[in-house]
Formats: C-alpha cells, sequence, structure tokens
C-alpha cells in the first residue's frame, strides 16, 4: 500500500515534469506544424546554461531564470533565422531540427563534458517533508508538482484570458484565417517559439534539480515529449496535461511492478492510443 | 535521355577517387612498430576515453615512444562505445593502418566483440583497454587476445567477506543497472557473501538511462542491514540523493564505479552519509605506495588538463601498453612468424606495475592485486579511498576451482543468487 | 423547348439523376435546404447561382466527398446516397474540381492513365504497364480527346492553368463515363482557352449528360439544353436557357451581380 | 514539403540499356581487384549495404512521401531474426542452417515492416516521422531489456555467412561480390517499381492522396504495401548487416544509427535510387577518416553540420548539387548520347 502511494506520488510527480517539457512542444507544433525535434536539445541547454548561471551567482532561482530566459532567446533566434525562411515546408524543417540537435548535442559535449551535473536547490526545498501513509516524500518533488501545476494554470489563463493568447489559440484551430485577420502573424510565431522553447529551458533545470542532467538526456527527454504529445494529442496543453499523466505512471508504476519491461510500456500505450484514436486523446483531426 | 544516366559520372568519379587511395594507402611504411590504441572518443564516454588514451601515452613516454630502438607509431581510433562501432574501428586500424598491436577497447561488450574480431586477425596481437567483462577471457577465448587488467567480477574480491565479517551486513539488497558489466560485479561481491553465509534478498536491476531512482527507493523493504550498489558515478550520485532525500538510512556497499570522485567531489550534503562505505576496486586513489604515488604525480604533470588522479581507465590503458612495451623489449621486437616470440614473452611476463605485480593465466587473463576501500574524512573535511586491505594476486575465478567456477555459468540477472 | 415540353419528356425518360430532398448542414449553417433535382439520361444542364448558392456543395453531395445530411440521391435507378466516391465513380459519375486536383509531379499521360486504371478491376499491380495495356491505351486516347497529346509526357506542374483545365475533364472522361459533373471548367481561363474547352465539352458523346457549374454566362447556355438556378441553398428556378435569361428574378439575384 | 515533395521525376519510357550503366557496373565489379581488403569490405561493402537500407527509406520518402524512421528498425530485426534463427556464439537460438534462418529472417521482418506500416499509416507527414521514430525506440528497448528471445544489452556473436560452394563469405572479395549483387537487386527493383503501376499510384498518392481515393484507389493498401517492399528491402540489408558485423546488439539499432540512415538518405538525395548509395558512401568515407583529419571527437558536429548545410541549400542532396554543377563540368555532348 505504501509502496502503491510512493510510486503514485512519484508518477505524478515525474508526469509534471513531463508536462513542462511537452507543453512548450505542443504549443510550437500546435501553431506552427513545426515539429520542433531539437526540443531535447533546448531542455539540455538550457539546463547547462542554467547550472553555470546557478554555479557563478550561487542563486539556484537566477539559474531557473537564466534557463528560461537564455532557450526563449534561442527560440526566438530559431524561429527568425531559420523557420520564418521556410514557412509551410514542414518536413524540411523538421530536417533541420535534426540537424540543429545533432550539431547542438556534440558542441554540448565538447563543452560540458561527459560529467553528471546537480543542482543544488535551496535548503528549504532539500529533504522530505512528513506526509501521512507515506511517512515522508522529498520536498523538492513536491515543489515540482505545485510548479507543473501552476504553469499549467498560467498557460490556460495566457492561452484563454489575453490578447495574444487567443491569437495564438485562434492560429491553432484556423492559420489561414489568423493570417486573414491582419495580426502580425510573425509576431505570434516568434512569441510562442519563445514561449515554447523558454519552458523547455526552464524545465533543464527544474528537472535536473529533481534528477540530474547529463549527454542524452537531450533525446530522453525529446522521446518523451513526442510519446506524451502523441498520446494527448498534438497541439493541445490540456491533451499535454494527460498525456504526461498516463505516461509518468506508467513509467514509475512500471519500474515498480515490473522494471524490466517499464520503458517499453509507455510506447505501448502510444501504439494502443494511436490505434484507437490517431490524431491523440484531446488532438483535433487533421 | 534518361535521369539515371545522367548520375552515372558523380558515382564514377568518387569510385575511382577511392580506388587511387585505396592503391596507396595499401603501401605501407615499413620501419618501427605500428601501434594502435581503441578508446571511446565520441559520445558519452568521451571522458573516460581520453583518460584511456592519456595512460597509453603515458607508458610510451616514459619509453620515449621507443621499444629496443625502434619507434613506436601509435595510431588511435575511436568507438561511440557501441561494439559495431569498436569493430569498425579495430578493422581500420588493423586492415587499413595496418597496426600490429592493438591496445583497446573501453567498456565491457566493445571487449567481447574485438576478441571475436581478434580471432579473425592472427597476424595481429591484442591487448585489452579496461573492457572487464568475464568472457571476454574466460569462455571461448582469442589465442592473441591479452587482458593484463581484471575483470569486474575480479574488482569486488573482498568485498564480499569484508561485508560480511568486519561490518557484519548479513541481509543486504543490490542495486545495479540492468546489463552485463553490473551482472559481473554482483556476482564478484556475491560470491564471497553468499559463501559466508550472508543473503541478498532482492536485486533491482535499474534498466539503462534511468535517471529517476524514487521508486527503486521506495521499493527498498525496511529489514535488511545495507545495500549493495552497483551503480556508475552519476547514477549513483542521482540514487543517493534521492535515497537520502526520501530519508533512507541503511549503509551502503559500493561497487567499483560507485563511490569515486565523482560522488565524493560532489558538494554538501550526501557527504557524511557515505562515510564509512566499503568498496574493492583495481586502483585506489589514496594508496601510499611510492609507485603508485609516483605514477599519480606523473601523470597530474604530464596532464595539468586531466583528472584531479589517473582513473582506473587510464591505469588500465597504461598497464596494457606497458605490457606490449615490456614484452617487446624481451624479444628484441622481433614480430616475426607471426608474432610468435612476442605472444610468448607476453604469457610468461611478470610484469611490475603501479598496483603491483601482475601475472597472466593459461587464458592469458591478468592475475592482480584488489584494492579494498572504505570512504573516510580527512582532516580537512574531504572524503577519500582509504586503503582498508590489499587483496593479493586474485585470479579470474576467485580462487574457486575452475571447473566449479565455470559450472556456475555465465552471470546474469537471476545468477548466481542467495535468497 | 418549352417547359412543360420539358416535364412531360422528364416523366418518361429514364433519370441519369434524382435528388429528393437533398439537404447538408455545416453546424448551424445551412449549406443545402431540401433540393430536388431530376436529370434526364444524356441531359446536359447548367447550374447557376451567385457565389455560396451552394452549387459546390450539391456537388460534393452527388460525388459522396461529403455525403447529404438528409435525403436521397439515386443514379440511374441506384440510390448511392451513402456510397463511398470511389464507388460512384465505378458506376459511371464523374466530377471536375474547381480547383485543379491533379497530380503535379506525374506527366499528363500518367494523370490520365490513373484515372483509366481507377475504374478498372485490378488496381494494384508491381508491374509496369506493358504496352497492350488496355489502361495505357485508353489514357492516350484521353490525352487526344482533350487535345493534349503534344505534352502527354510533360509533368503536371509544367502545364498552362488552361491545360489543366482540360486534363482535368480528360480525368473525368477517363472509363466509361456515364455523367459529369464539371465545377466551373471556364474558370480563369483565357478567352482562346475557353474556346478550346467550350470545343473539347461540346464534343462529348451524346450518351454522356453532365452538370455545369458555371459563371460565365455565355459558355453556361451554350452548353445546357437546360438550366437550374441556385441560391442560398435552394433552387430558385428552372427552365430553358432562353427562358431564364429573360426572367427578372434571375437577372436581379445572378445576372446583375454578374454584370454590376 | 521539400525534399520529398520535389519529389521523383525521373521517366524513363523503357528499360533500355544505358552505356552509363555498364560503366558504372564494370567499376563496381573491377573494384575489388585493385582495392585493399580494407577498401574493398569496410568501405566498399558496408556502402553497399548502408546504401541498401537507405535505398528502402528513399523508396518510402521519395515515391510514397512517407518518412519513415523505422527502416533500421526492420534492418536490425532481420539482423536479430537471423542470428535467433541461425548460428551465434552466445549459446542462444535454434541453430537453423542458412537456407531455413535466412529467409525466415526476412519474412518475420517483412511482416513486421507491414505491421509498422499499418500502425502508422493512419498518419501522415511529421505524425509518421514520430510515430515511426517512437516504433523504432520502443523495439531498441525492447530487445535490450529481453534476454530470453534477444539476449538484451550483449546480444549475438558469432553470426556468419555459410561457407556455402566451397567459399568462405565473409572473405573481403566475395562478401563484397554478394553485397554488390544484393544491392543491384535491390536497386533494379526499386528503379522497375518506380516505373510500375504501384510505383506511379504510390507518387500520385504522395502528390494527392484525397485524389486517389476518388479514383478508387485505396490509398492505405498502397501505403502499407509499400511499406512492405520498403520492409523487405531494408530487411536484405539487415541480413547483410549482421553478418558484416558478425554481430547484432541494442547498440546497432539505438536512435543514433536511426538517424544516421536519415542522414544518409537525405545527404544523397531522396529523388532517385542511387542517392542513398552516395549518401552511404559519403558517410563512410567520413566516419573511417574523420579521426584522420579533425583530431579526434567532433565527427557528430562534421556531420551534423553537413547534413544542415544540404537540407538548407540543397533540398534534392548530392544529387541535387550534382544537377547544379553539371552543366559547368560536364560538357554538353552528354545530352546526345542518351536513350
Amino acid at each position: 500500500m505504501k509502496l502503491f502511494l510512493l510510486t503514485l506520488l512519484n508518477g505524478l510527480t515525474l508526469a509534471a515534469l513531463y508536462f513542462l517539457v511537452a507543453s512548450g512542444f505542443t504549443l510550437v507544433f500546435g501553431l506552427m506544424r513545426n515539429v520542433n525535434l531539437a526540443h531535447g536539445s533546448l531542455y539540455l541547454l538550457g539546463a547547462y546554461i542554467g547550472y553555470d548561471v546557478a554555479d557563478f551567482s550561487g542563486s539556484w532561482f537566477l539559474g531557473v531564470a537564466a534557463g528560461f530566459v537564455s532557450m526563449a532567446a534561442a527560440g526566438l533566434l530559431l524561429q527568425v533565422l531559420v523557420f520564418r525562411h521556410m514557412e509551410g515546408q514542414d518536413l524540411r524543417q523538421t530536417l533541420v531540427t535534426i540537424g540543429i540537435s545533432i550539431v547542438l548535442a556534440d558542441l554540448m559535449l565538447a563543452i560540458w563534458g561527459g560529467t553528471t551535473y546537480q543542482f543544488e536547490p535551496p535548503e528549504w526545498l532539500y529533504g522530505a517533508t512528513r506526509m501521512p501513509l507515506v511517512r515522508a516524500y522529498p520536498t523538492y518533488r513536491l515543489a515540482l508538482l505545485g510548479t507543473a501545476v501552476v504553469i499549467g494554470i498560467a498557460l490556460w489563463l495566457f492561452l484563454n484570458r489575453t490578447r495574444v493568447g487567443m491569437m495564438i489559440r485562434a492560429g491553432v484551430d484556423d492559420r489561414e484565417m489568423l493570417s486573414a485577420t491582419g495580426i502580425n502573424v510573425h509576431l505570434v510565431f516568434a512569441i510562442t517559439f519563445a514561449i515554447g522553447a523558454g519552458l523547455a529551458g526552464f524545465a533543464g533545470v527544474v528537472g535536473g534539480t529533481a534528477l540530474s542532467i547529463a549527454p542524452g538526456e537531450d533525446v530522453r527527454y525529446l522521446l518523451a515529449s513526442l510519446v506524451v504529445v502523441i498520446v494527448g494529442g498534438m497541439g493541445s496543453v490540456a491533451g499535454a496535461a494527460i498525456g504526461a499523466l498516463l505516461i509518468g505512471l506508467a513509467e514509475q508504476f512500471g519500474l515498480a511492478y515490473s522494471p524490466t519491461y517499464g520503458v517499453v510500456y509507455t510506447f505501448l500505450i502510444m501504439v494502443l492510443v494511436l490505434a484507437v484514436r490517431p490524431q491523440g486523446i484531446m488532438g483535433k483531426k487533421a | 535521355m534518361s535521369i539515371e544516366k545522367r548520375t552515372v559520372p558523380g558515382v564514377k568519379r568518387s569510385l575511382l577517387a577511392a580506388a587511387v587511395l585505396a592503391v596507396s594507402a595499401s603501401a605501407g611504411a615499413a620501419d618501427g612498430v605500428k601501434m594502435g590504441a581503441l578508446a571511446t572518443l565520441e559520445g558519452a564516454f568521451t571522458v573516460l576515453g581520453e583518460d584511456g588514451m592519456r595512460g597509453v601515452k603515458m607508458a610510451l613516454a616514459e619509453r620515449d615512444n621507443k621499444a629496443c630502438g625502434q619507434e613506436i607509431e601509435l595510431i588511435t581510433g575511436s568507438s561511440d562505445a557501441s561494439p559495431d562501432s569498436a569493430i569498425r574501428a579495430a578493422r581500420k586500424l588493423v586492415e587499413q593502418d595496418k597496426v600490429e598491436i592493438l591496445i583497446g577497447p573501453l567498456s565491457g561488450s566493445e571487449g567481447l566483440a574485438v576478441k571475436d574480431y581478434a580471432k579473425t586477425q592472427p597476424q595481429v596481437t591484442f591487448l585489452n583497454g579496461t573492457s572487464a567483462a568475464q568472457d571476454t577471457t574466460l569462455r571461448d577465448p582469442a589465442d592473441n587476445f591479452f587482458r593484463w587488467t581484471t575483470d569486474g567480477a575480479q574488482w569486488q574480491a573482498g568485498l564480499g567477506t569484508y561485508a560480511y565479517d568486519e561490518k557484519g551486513y548479513k541481509t543486504v539488497v543490490a542495486i545495479a543497472e540492468d546489463y552485463s558489466f553490473p551482472y559481473t560485479q554482483v556476482m564478484g561481491f556475491m560470491l564471497e557473501f553468499c559463501e559466508k553465509g550472508g543473503k541478498v534478498t532482492d536485486k533491482f536491476w535499474v534498466p539503462i538511462g534511468n535517471k529517476d531512482y524514487s521508486t527503486i527507493v521506495a521499493s527498498i523493504p525496511d529489514d535488511i542491514d545495507a545495500i549493495y550498489v552497483a551503480l556508475g558515478g552519476a547514477d549513483a550520485v542521482n540514487f543517493l540523493t534521492q535515497y537520502e532525500q526520501a530519508g533512507g538510512d541503511k549503509p551502503l556497499i559500493g561497487g567499483s564505479i560507485t563511490v569515486d570522485q565523482t560522488v565524493m567531489g560532489s558538494k554538501g550534503r550526501r557527504k557524511s552519509y557515505v562515510v564509512g562505505t566499503p568498496s574493492a576496486g583495481p586502483i585506489a586513489d589514496s594508496w601510499d605506495d611510492p609507485k603508485w604515488q609516483a605514477f599519480v604525480t606523473t601523470y597530474q604533470e604530464t596532464y595539468p588538463d586531466g583528472l584531479p588522479s589517473p582513473s582506473l581507465f587510464a591505469h588500465g590503458y597504461y598497464v596494457n601498453t606497458l605490457a606490449a612495451l615490456t614484452a617487446l623489449e624481451a624479444v628484441d621486437c622481433d614480430l616475426s612468424d607471426d608474432q610468435a616470440k612476442f605472444r610468448a614473452a607476453m604469457s610468461s611476463l611478470e610484469l611490475e606495475t603501479p598496483t603491483g605485480m601482475v601475472t597472466l593465466d593459461a587464458n592469458r587473463q591478468a592475475v592482480a592485486d584488489i584494492f579494498l576501500t572504505e570512504v573516510a574524512e580527512a582532516d580537512d573535511g574531504t572524503l577519500y579511498n582509504k586503503v582498508v586491505k590489499v587483496i593479493p594476486q586474485v585470479p579470474q575465478t576467485m580462487g574457486m576451482d575452475p571447473e566449479a567456477f565455470l559450472a556456475l555459468g555465465p552471470v546474469g540477472r537471476d545468477n548466481p543468487e542467495c535468497k | 423547348m418549352s417547359e412543360s415540353a420539358h416535364r412531360i419528356a422528364h416523366a418518361n425518360a429514364a433519370h441519369a439523376l434524382i435528388l429528393e430532398g437533398v439537404s447538408r448542414h455545416f453546424g448551424a449553417l445551412v449549406a443545402l435546404d431540401a433540393i430536388d433535382l431530376r436529370i434526364r439520361a444524356g441531359e446536359r444542364r447548367a447550374v447557376l447561382g451567385a457565389n455560396g448558392a451552394g452549387k459546390t456543395t450539391l456537388f460534393n453531395c452527388i460525388t459522396g466527398d461529403f455525403p447529404p445530411t438528409s435525403g436521397r440521391i439515386l443514379f440511374y435507378g441506384e440510390e448511392i446516397t451513402r456510397f463511398a466516391p470511389h464507388e460512384r465513380i465505378r458506376r459511371g459519375l464523374r466530377r471536375t474540381y474547381q480547383n485543379s486536383l491533379l497530380f503535379p509531379s506525374l506527366s499528363v499521360l500518367d494523370n490520365l492513365y490513373l484515372a483509366a486504371r481507377g475504374v478498372t478491376r485490378r488496381r494494384l499491380s508491381l508491374l509496369r504497364p506493358g504496352p497492350e495495356d488496355a489502361a495505357q491505351e485508353s489514357a492516350r486516347e484521353l490525352a487526344h480527346l482533350v487535345h493534349l497529346d503534344h505534352l502527354a509526357d510533360q509533368p503536371v506542374s509544367e502545364l498552362a492553368h488552361g491545360q489543366q483545365r482540360q486534363l482535368e475533364i480528360g480525368m473525368a472522361l477517363a472509363g466509361a463515363p456515364r455523367f459529369i459533373l464539371f465545377d466551373e471548367p471556364a474558370a480563369g481561363l483565357s478567352p482562346a482557352e475557353r474556346r478550346e474547352l467550350v470545343a473539347i465539352v461540346e464534343a462529348l458523346p451524346k450518351h454522356i449528360g453532365y452538370i455545369i457549374i458555371e459563371h460565365d454566362l455565355d459558355v453556361a447556355l451554350r452548353l445546357a439544353d437546360y438550366v437550374t438556378v441556385m441560391n442560398n441553398g435552394a433552387l430558385l428556378k428552372e427552365g430553358t436557357p432562353e427562358e431564364i435569361q429573360s426572367d427578372p428574378d434571375v437577372q436581379r439575384i445572378y445576372l446583375g451581380e454578374q454584370h454590376g | 514539403m521539400n525534399p520529398v515533395r520535389a519529389g521523383v521525376q525521373g521517366k524513363t519510357t523503357a528499360v533500355g540499356v544505358y552505356p552509363g550503366y555498364a560503366v558504372l557496373l564494370i567499376l563496381l565489379l573491377a573494384y575489388p581487384w585493385v582495392a585493399s581488403g580494407f577498401w574493398t569490405v569496410q568501405v566498399g561493402a558496408y556502402s553497399l549495404i548502408l546504401g541498401i537500407i537507405s535505398l528502402s527509406l528513399m523508396f518510402l520518402a521519395g515515391y510514397g512521401g512517407v518518412v519513415s524512421l523505422a527502416q533500421l528498425t526492420i534492418a536490425g530485426c532481420a539482423g536479430y531474426m537471423l542470428a535467433i534463427h541461425g548460428v551465434n556464439s552466445a549459446g542462444l537460438g535454434l541453430g537453423w542452417p542458412w537456407w531455413a534462418a535466412v529467409p525466415m529472417a526476412i519474412v518475420i521482418a517483412t511482416l513486421m515492416a507491414t505491421l509498422i506500416g499499418l500502425i502508422s499509416v493512419r498518419t501522415e507527414g511529421i505524425y509518421t516521422i514520430m510515430i515511426t521514430l517512437a516504433i523504432a525506440v520502443a523495439f531498441f528497448y525492447f530487445t535490450r531489456q529481453n534476454y530470453t528471445v534477444f539476449n538484451g544489452f550483449t546480444g549475438f556473436a558469432g553470426v556468419e555467412p555459410p561457407p556455402l560452394f566451397g567459399i568462405n563469405w565473409r572473405d573481403a572479395m566475395p562478401f563484397y561480390y554478394l553485397c554488390l549483387t544484393v544491392a543491384v537487386l535491390c536497386y533494379s527493383l526499386v528503379l522497375y517499381l518506380g516505373r510500375s503501376n504501384f510505383g506511379i499510384a504510390m507518387q500520385a498518392i504522395r502528390d494527392n492522396p484525397r485524389r486517389m481515393s476518388t479514383l478508387g484507389f485505396s490509398v492505405n493498401t498502397h501505403r502499407v504495401l509499400a511499406y512492405t517492399i520498403a520492409g523487405f528491402v531494408a530487411a536484405l540489408g539487415g541480413v547483410l548487416s549482421v553478418w558484416f558485423n558478425g554481430r547484432i546488439s541494442p547498440g546497432s539499432i539505438s536512435t543514433g544509427p536511426v538517424i544516421d540512415i536519415l542522414i544518409i538518405a537525405v545527404v544523397g538525395g531522396l529523388s532517385r535510387p542511387i542517392g542513398p548509395f552516395l549518401g552511404a558512401l559519403v558517410f563512410v568515407l567520413l566516419e573511417n577518416f574523420a579521426i584522420d583529419l579533425i583530431d579526434r571527437d567532433r565527427f557528430n558536429t562534421v556531420i551534423g553540420v553537413a547534413f544542415l548545410a544540404m537540407v538548407l541549400f540543397s533540398p534534392d542532396g548530392l544529387l541535387g548539387l550534382w544537377e547544379k554543377l553539371k552543366p559547368r563540368l560536364v560538357p554538353r555532348r552528354e545530352g546526345s548520347a542518351g536513350t
């Protein structure tokens, strides 16, 4: 029973991390039909930069901010320098992002080496919190869960209550209509890309603190994001939340009760969802 | 005209170029000895591979890149730690660069692959780098593959006994990554520990690449004495942090790469926690033997950009290169007759290394000293691995009768077992 | 033919196409409102109407691209309301599209060849088309029929707009068509291209009936022997070209709009 | 949708015998007589093998507009099945003779390709890329975790070509000719299919799937069949690959090599079946000799930058570059020597 509850909590907190990474991915895809296969690289790069800033300044929070800001800037650059010049050529964009992720992975290895980095969160986030039924649970992971909920709500408010957000949503539903209304589409694209990429960098620091950062994490989180949004439905933030929950829980329960094939289960879920609903749980028919 | 036709000149051109290159490349030099070194210089293990290469270069530099007056030409090859890439790199070194002696590779499954490849190249002598899979030399060995380093099970010699007798641990659970190297380490530990009467009630095989140990931590039962952890440095850091955060308080027993500098060097909290953790391996940073100290000093002086202290990768590549050079001297660089003399010399060599004397068994596998250590706190507050005991001349069969040892069967998730 | 004479003929002749109360809704929007339409075999009908009158939706319902929300469609006496598009094609119903829906990277001949094969029995074959392949043969005939023989091996993406419209018609003629729906075949064509197109349509075998949606009144009235006018998703008027041309309502709604 | 949409514009009206083919074939046949064993196998045969596997992707992507990242996975499946059914040194497996194990491996891998096709045919474009990537990774994880059938992390070693007709097929020259034969067969198959009814239909589906279905063609059946055929080609490559390496393990089918196949196909050019072989040759030369040129570990940067440059500046890969350069390099007369 205690193992079950702990695994449930672990699943929820892992889902929180997956949601943070995947929400940016799905946002960018929904608006721009651009599968950014360099999303995982943004995660890892944001984490490394965040680490250097946190290490230099001694403030973990500055590191988190640096992760978000640096990757938002990188996202802007990508959008302005690369993607704007190949709008509508989705496959080419995808290939370009694969190329970028290969180069970035190698350059990051050259700069930060193969060692593992771990953040030092503030003292009050470290250690365990007393909880009923499971005795104690790591404080940081609870904070991670809270952060994901807050970010999720903030994203929802942003998309549903602000002008830019509504433009983005309109763009997700009907891209042609968006340009027909005279809105500066490039601006909306740039903002979306900055937020999506920034979220990846943010998740890099936050996730790197919960676990650690090392080469290979880029591919791991790219794959996790892929599976999450395929299951949840491309372009839907709510779908990303549902997908993240399913995958996070599957992974942890797999690890607890059937570790050998734990990783394979998440992919089985994906294939099952696809067989029944090719557009994902919350996705709209293309 | 047809489209297909138009592309033909392109292919023609590149093939011609290839053919020209091929002809010119096959005309090799005659003087000196060509030595190849193969390590992982791509991918996540790059740092380790680079340290291995330092070991090769140190051994060469000690003799001015010469053996019996002949220049040694070193050609490096790189893999990405996958067996396929190791084979391709080895093939290039052997078949294209025509090396006569090959040092490498770095990791266990690469070692198995290179051993298989060695059988097809009887004219070349292969010496291990640091790969530590048991079966590279134990089962179906290659006549021309020599391993002057010990395997993953040997590395754990003495640990099981120490944990049972001195530490008083009777029941433990094992946590390790789910592949062959950790299987071998767990076996090395369990052989002695189970023999003594200890119980390993559960083994948690963590899928490779898993970083989230929270659920593993939650699964650890309360009624055990200690946790045997055979995780690599980075994963060890992850596990320890998460275990401590979850309020865990069981003592640890470490595999050969569990409580290394990565763990002890990392800042802050988990420090005090690992003090007293025993482990065992082929080297011990803080061993006060003068030969070892001299080795460390040379390393630090030669490679100011290197690691703080030579890793077991630098050590392993160094020892194997050293063996090759010593044997070359012994036969005055006579590599004729498919290197028969050279190999005979190597087989009977008693090699003095910074970590003691090393000899080879019938399968060309090293018999060497193993270091039993325990994490201790120095006066200045830093942590180091204090040498508790040197287990002398550990054979691959761990002191068992070879027949009985082989009868244990290949290591695996469920072999051995003592619940 | 007077209107009454037409009615009598209707009652007696075999009908190629009968629509009974066909409606199509898109959410709250009613694109087609209970359309009743009867077209004899071999009849050539023009459908006029302002933009958004529901003409293309009518076509989509008939061909099955969007099935109707309610109502019945009979093709030569057989109910086809719920048939998939290709099943209707196999029964001899064809259409051309307003925006060319061709295969741009394939040659003219390949486009026609595929259209011809689409109605044959063994569509899936791993073999190359042999010299005696019937579909290959008919593709050449079709290219000739729509005056594209000289461009047969040209990729479609390199054709002029007018030539692409001609090819569209050629695709619709593949197999054994009994009835064709032309969706603004002359839109965007130059006068010369228009003449060519009219010539091609006029030269169609007499047993093939069709409905043509066309904004160019000259083209429409020349190619039709009976005219239907639509407005707001419903039928407004039916009559001979002469009757329609002189109808005040039609002039107000449709022609007025057309001519300023 | 560049570069795939750039499409297969090749238009051969008949399978004529071109002098260029004859010259190329003679060169390829003569190659091992002038090249060393290393150049024959590690460069020659390996390029052909990678070319065959990438050719299967070119067939899907160039003709059908379907970019599948699971082609190496299918090749790997064939390799695994051969190791499992045939003889290996891991002490596992069924030990069947080669004439049973090889067809079995190819059949199972082709079936797997069909299955992948059935799963991913419901998706289009970039969705297909993602789903096939996910399938590839799932298979990789599965082989690494499963010991009873796939022997987990270690995989299988000692998989050798059969000693047929008294020839050791692992020797440089026989193995090269074996690979060349298979490559020529696969190349011819793809070339033939490109102008077959099926190939024309696939290209039409790439251009406009909806119109194809209104014409009465079953788009999904065609696509699944394309996966099957591509899978068959990839499986042949996979069998050769496991003989080439003598072994197979999860590392052989992990994400890195999976992406490599895409890189090879795109760098070579997706518009014609020769493209993948060009790409493979360049890739193999870089992989072997980059270490001699750029000190050591930046191989992936070189590969990545080359790939990026191709995608950005020459959507049709090396083939496209050749098309651009040819007018300057080759004198006019070339044009008259054709069909």
